[in-house]
């Protein structure tokens, strides 16, 4: 196990989300659930982060948001797209203003299902967000 | 030449202690916010995370910059134990601090240029501190090098009364920790995102992280230069001091600028000043 | 509509210490005497539990005089109904130039707007409303539930 | 009013240092689920009639039926967990499970489908079915 | 003078949701906020086109995840309303019961972050913990977490029984003792005390212009609360609206505080007085489609929203309008930040209690 997969720091964005997904992200590092036992370090900076959690789905203002954000992140990095709207557009998928899931503007490692997707769904998420890390962090190295 | 052996000493050790430190405290309030918080190793993991990553350098000089940060919070340490004079410490101790803020400063993101001002409203609240510090010290003790003072038959703590006090408010600042964690913070929920460190990333922040472990042991040496007669008992008392920031960190809200600069001058000016003042006085 | 009378009665509200409440706007879809549609506005006003309207028929093209002067508040609405349904608002205190909501398709609300998309809707095969609103039913409900255009202010309900 | 001196925190904080953490130790602590709590849709393919209700009011447009292929699939990504389809189902085909769903990777994705895709058919319409075999098996994925 | 602008969002850790503010700056003075909003702005309510109007209600659960209750029930009042369905009786008090539970909700969770906001991330994880609780008994007596998905057009789906709502109320009042002292942390510590008094004042006469709802109204001494109306059986309630004078942001703080007692009050009066029972009658389920328009007012835990909805005899609805509690106080929260510091800004921002996808639906 490397440093990688002991340290993930996460970047959270709020797509156009209904805030369900975020404050379930929230509720994660709170003491019920406490994902910092993992190492998990809300960091609310791109250039810190490694994992960027996406809520909610892409819509025309968004995107360059979105991509920006992902961009500023430096290498390696995975994404994690937290609950129906980002990993498909979920209901709002034929909203005339959104355009689909997080996949349509930046590659997503991880689905994390559910509407609002369950703290628990969210830590397994990022526990799958960290083994993709390591993949990327070897594939760097090698 | 024995000093110069325990300056190189330092340059080892103290990252060590500042990280295993960080690591405590983390647990300590991870407990203290009734959560279970991350492994004691984890400020070790995440720099050694930090230098694996790819670094996005957003200016040629914020490197350099940021090279001399630590270089010179480990020349600091270095120079201390190595038997420079003490107030030529406090002088180094304050140019390594202004590295960081001209590194920040140098980033042209709005946050980390308002957190680069910021540390500079600090430094100037706590430098005038240490400088107050060392010369209460010598003053005391008659000599000015670290081993000397160390070797000082008498405890020069008792004359510092206001000097002690005053400890305890700067070190907040030094050790970032809430209420005067203004610059930056150990938790980014503040209105400047990461201030001070928002633009830096990868080996750059793991330079800052390593610094600070620095900063943390030079303050802990500091504490055993006022404890000069027994340096378990200067470690003890610095342990004291930094459960009470941990404590204090966990039970206040983040002041603002004025307030963080009323109260360290207040605090140099009244109880350093005047501590100081005192014994020229007494001494006289 | 009739300028003058309106913003009178607005004043009234503002003078009657009522507070703004909503400012709304619903595309109706154009019928033989407005081809282009309608739209139908209505502004709302709270007082206490009292729940008041006012409601005008607004034309495409139409100008309809901001009530920031009363409302400072209104901006808000009326910026929105100008970007979302293309409603020619004029006199704004704070005009945010169309940037507030930005949306992919400009004016998504407009009657032209539904129309386009419910026909694309129609083609595609994909259950939707219809293109055509059903004539009977929606005009006689609209008469029985909500007063003439140009009535008085009235009670609205409140639930 | 404030008095400068009093920090009602610090009482807690101390109390709170020696009191057991909150922390629930997901996932190596796994409470079990409210009864009525609605996680993911489970289908069974021997009852179902195809009568493609659970298509027409699922909101979220995440199930399709087609009765001339004789197939039922559900976006597992995309459904929000409202239970309508439930609800509506004459043949009680359609089971609300109280557990979530796992995390998805884009690997997960069977035949060039989106993962979180899951479909049945039947091979003649009147063989009372079991899933096809290239269809990923509910069984495998829960 | 120098004049700095910092672009206030969309990704900012204090806020979790993207709004922008550019905030113009005189050295850590803000001179000036330019608001944008639509980066989620999805156009729920064109959805009305596709979804039917019996489905809409999950459409409108997801305005907003915080208050997701109230707005389905918003939604199926104002169809009850057009359709002229008779409610039961259960089903009205059971819906009274969450939509308090909801305001306790929705107040912790703003109460730590307003703390998160001021740098106090302890009183944050204290108040998510508590909260936490409230999950639970939505989990149990719902089978969600945030979304509820329990309203339906003419009733509610799910009963719960007369010995759950006993001992919803016994932790409920243990939790009600345990928020007394989290209470007094916000009202006496000094260190918050330092960040909030004074800031952000708003007078009774801007808040009226500012068109303020709810808390931010109440903390500037205005006495509204949709409730009073007596609409939803809160006429068989007896209650007093929360109301403080200073304006400031620890006035809205405070009003929050005592509303979380309050809606403890409430739900004990109610569960006191629902008639009680097994299998009693929770849902009348309207036949044919709506025709007529209705306005719906309720009162969430940011304040009142008003519901228009219109309908013309199809299965689709002609228009659905949720004006929300936070888009009727951004006028107000414009008005503050001017003129307050940079370290104001997220206090101000956040003692609104700010609902962006409420505000852009």
């Amino acid at each position: 196990m490397s440093m990688f997969s002991r340290s993930p720091w996460i970047l959270h964005y709020d797509g156009s989300s209904c805030n369900g997904c975020d404050i379930e992200v929230l509720a994660c590092l709170t003491p019920l659930y406490d994902v910092e036992r993992f190492g998990v370090v809300n960091t609310g900076n791109p250039k810190h982060a490694d994992i960027f959690l996406v809520t909610g789905s892409v819509n025309e203002r968004n995107i360059d948001i979105i991509q920006n954000l992902y961009g500023q992140m430096p290498d390696p990095k995975v994404v994690v797209a937290v609950g129906a709207c980002a990993c498909s557009g979920g209901i709002f998928a034929r909203a005339y203003n959104i355009q689909g899931g997080i996949d349509k503007v930046i590659p997503v490692d991880v689905y994390v299902p559910g509407c609002a997707a369950r703290p628990e769904s969210i830590i397994d998420g990022v526990v799958q967000g960290i083994a993709a890390l390591e993949e990327k962090r070897k594939k760097r190295a090698s | 030449m024995n000093t110069a052996i325990y300056g190189l000493l330092f340059v080892v050790l103290a990252p060590l202690f500042g990280g295993l430190l960080a690591g405590v405290d983390r647990r300590v309030s991870a407990r203290m916010q009734s959560r279970i918080g991350p492994p004691l190793l984890q400020p070790f993991y995440d720099v050694g995370k930090l230098l694996q990553k790819k670094t996005r350098q957003v200016n040629p000089v914020a490197g350099p910059l940021l090279l001399g940060h630590v270089i010179f919070m480990a020349a600091t340490g270095a120079l201390l134990l190595g038997g420079t004079d003490l107030i030529f410490v406090a002088f180094v101790f304050a140019l390594a601090a202004l590295f960081l803020v001209l590194a920040a400063g140098s980033a042209n993101s709005p946050y980390s240029f308002t957190g680069a001002e910021r540390e500079l409203i600090v430094l100037l609240a706590s430098e005038p501190f240490f400088i107050l510090m060392m010369a209460g010290v010598c003053k005391v003790s008659g000599v000015s090098t670290f081993g000397d003072v160390l070797a000082y038959p008498q405890w020069v703590a008792p004359q510092l009364p206001g000097i002690l006090i005053a400890f305890l408010i700067v070190a907040t600042i030094k050790l970032r920790k809430s209420p005067f964690d203004i610059s930056t913070s150990h938790h980014p929920h503040q209105e400047l995102v990461s201030g001070l460190t928002t633009d830096m990333s990868g080996r750059l922040l793991a330079y800052v992280e390593v610094a600070h472990w620095y900063e943390s042991a030079i303050l802990c040496a500091f504490m055993v230069l006022l404890f000069n007669r027994s340096w378990p008992i200067g470690l003890v008392a610095f342990g004291v001091a930094y459960a009470l920031e941990v404590l204090v960190d966990n039970s206040t809200s983040r002041a603002k600028w004025q307030l963080v600069l009323r109260s360290t001058w207040a605090a140099t000016l009244v109880l350093c000043g005047g501590n100081v003042l005192a014994l020229f006085v007494i001494g006289r | 509509m009739d300028r003058t009378t309106f913003l009178a009665r607005i004043e009234e509200y503002h003078m009657g210490g009522w507070r703004l409440a909503l400012i709304n706007a619903t595309s109706a879809m154009s019928t033989e005497e407005q081809p282009g549609g309608s739209f139908d506005v209505v502004w709302a006003f709270v007082k206490d539990n009292a729940f008041e309207y006012l409601r005008e028929e607004i034309v495409p093209g139409d100008e309809v005089p901001s009530i920031s002067a009363s409302f400072p508040a209104a901006f808000l609405y009326e910026n929105e109904i100008r970007e979302l349904f293309g409603i020619n608002v004029t006199g704004l205190n704070v005009d945010l130039g169309g940037q507030l909501y930005k949306t992919a398709k400009k004016i998504p609300f407009s009657p032209s707007a539904i129309r386009a998309r419910l026909e694309a809707n129609a083609a595609a095969g994909i259950a939707s409303a219809s293109p055509t609103p059903p004539a009977g039913p929606h005009g006689a409900a609209h008469a029985a539930s909500s007063p003439a255009p140009t009535s008085a202010p009235t009670a609205g309900k409140t639930a | 009013m404030a008095n400068p001196l009093t920090l009602p925190m610090v009482r807690r904080s101390l109390r709170n240092l020696v009191a057991r953490p909150a922390t629930r130790k997901y996932p190596y602590e796994i409470r079990p689920s409210f009864g009525g709590a609605r996680g993911k849709i489970e289908f069974d393919v021997t009852t179902c009639n195809y009568c493609m209700l659970c298509m027409r009011r699922c909101p979220a447009e995440a199930i399709r039926v087609s009765r001339e292929d004789r197939i039922w699939s559900i976006e597992h990504l995309r459904c929000i967990a409202c239970n309508v389809c439930v609800e509506v189902c004459s043949k009680k085909s359609l089971s609300m499970s109280n557990q979530p769903r796992k995390p998805q990777t884009p690997a997960d994705g069977v035949d060039g489908q989106r993962p979180g895709h899951e479909e049945w058919h039947l091979a003649a319409p009147d063989t009372t079915g079991a899933p096809c075999p290239d269809a990923e098996t509910p069984a495998a994925k829960a | 003078m120098k004049r700095t602008v910092i672009p206030f969002g969309p990704q900012h850790p204090v806020l979790p949701e993207p709004i922008v503010l550019d905030l113009i700056l005189e050295d850590e003075r803000v001179v000036d906020a330019v608001p944008t909003i639509g980066y989620i702005h999805r156009g729920l309510e064109m959805m009305v086109e596709r979804v039917e109007y019996t489905e809409m209600g999950f459409v409108v659960e997801r305005i907003c995840g915080i208050c997701s209750f109230m707005h389905g029930m918003g939604y199926c009042l104002s169809l009850e309303t057009i359709m002229n369905v008779e409610v039961p009786d259960r089903a009205k008090w059971l819906r009274l019961i969450w939509a308090e539970i909801s305001r306790i909700q929705s107040h912790l969770l703003w109460l730590g972050l307003g703390a998160d906001a001021f740098g106090f991330e302890n009183l944050f994880m204290h108040c998510w913990r508590m909260r936490e609780e409230i999950l639970d008994i939505f989990e149990k007596t719902t089978g969600g977490r945030v979304i509820h998905s329990v309203n339906r057009i003419g009733g509610v789906k799910r009963d719960v029984s007369d010995a759950e709502l006993a001992a919803i109320l016994v932790r409920l009042e243990e939790l009600g003792k345990a928020f007394k002292k989290t209470a007094s942390v916000f009202a006496t510590d000094p260190s918050i005390a330092h960040r909030l008094v004074g800031v952000g004042v708003l007078s009774p006469e801007d808040a009226l212009s500012t068109a303020s709802v709810g808390p931010m109204a109440r903390a500037s001494g205005l006495a509204t609360d949709t409730r009073l109306g007596g609409a939803n059986l809160y006429d068989q309630i007896d209650f007093q609206p929360v109301v403080e004078t200073a304006g400031d942001c620890l006035a809205r703080v405070a009003v929050r505080l005592r509303e979380v007692e309050q809606s403890i009050g409430i739900i004990r009066q109610a569960i006191d007085k629902m008639p009680k029972g097994e299998g009693l009658p929770l849902e009348n389920r309207p036949r044919g489609n709506p025709a007529g328009e209705a306005f719906t007012r309720l009162e969430q835990p940011r304040g009142e929203v008003v519901y228009y909805v219109k309908a013309n005899g199809t299965k689709y609805l002609e228009r659905f309008r949720a004006r929300t509690p936070t888009f009727a106080n951004i006028p107000a929260m414009i008005q503050l930040v001017k003129g307050c510091e940079l370290a104001d800004v997220p206090n101000i921002i956040l003692t609104i209690d700010p609902c962006i996808s409420c505000t852009e639906r």
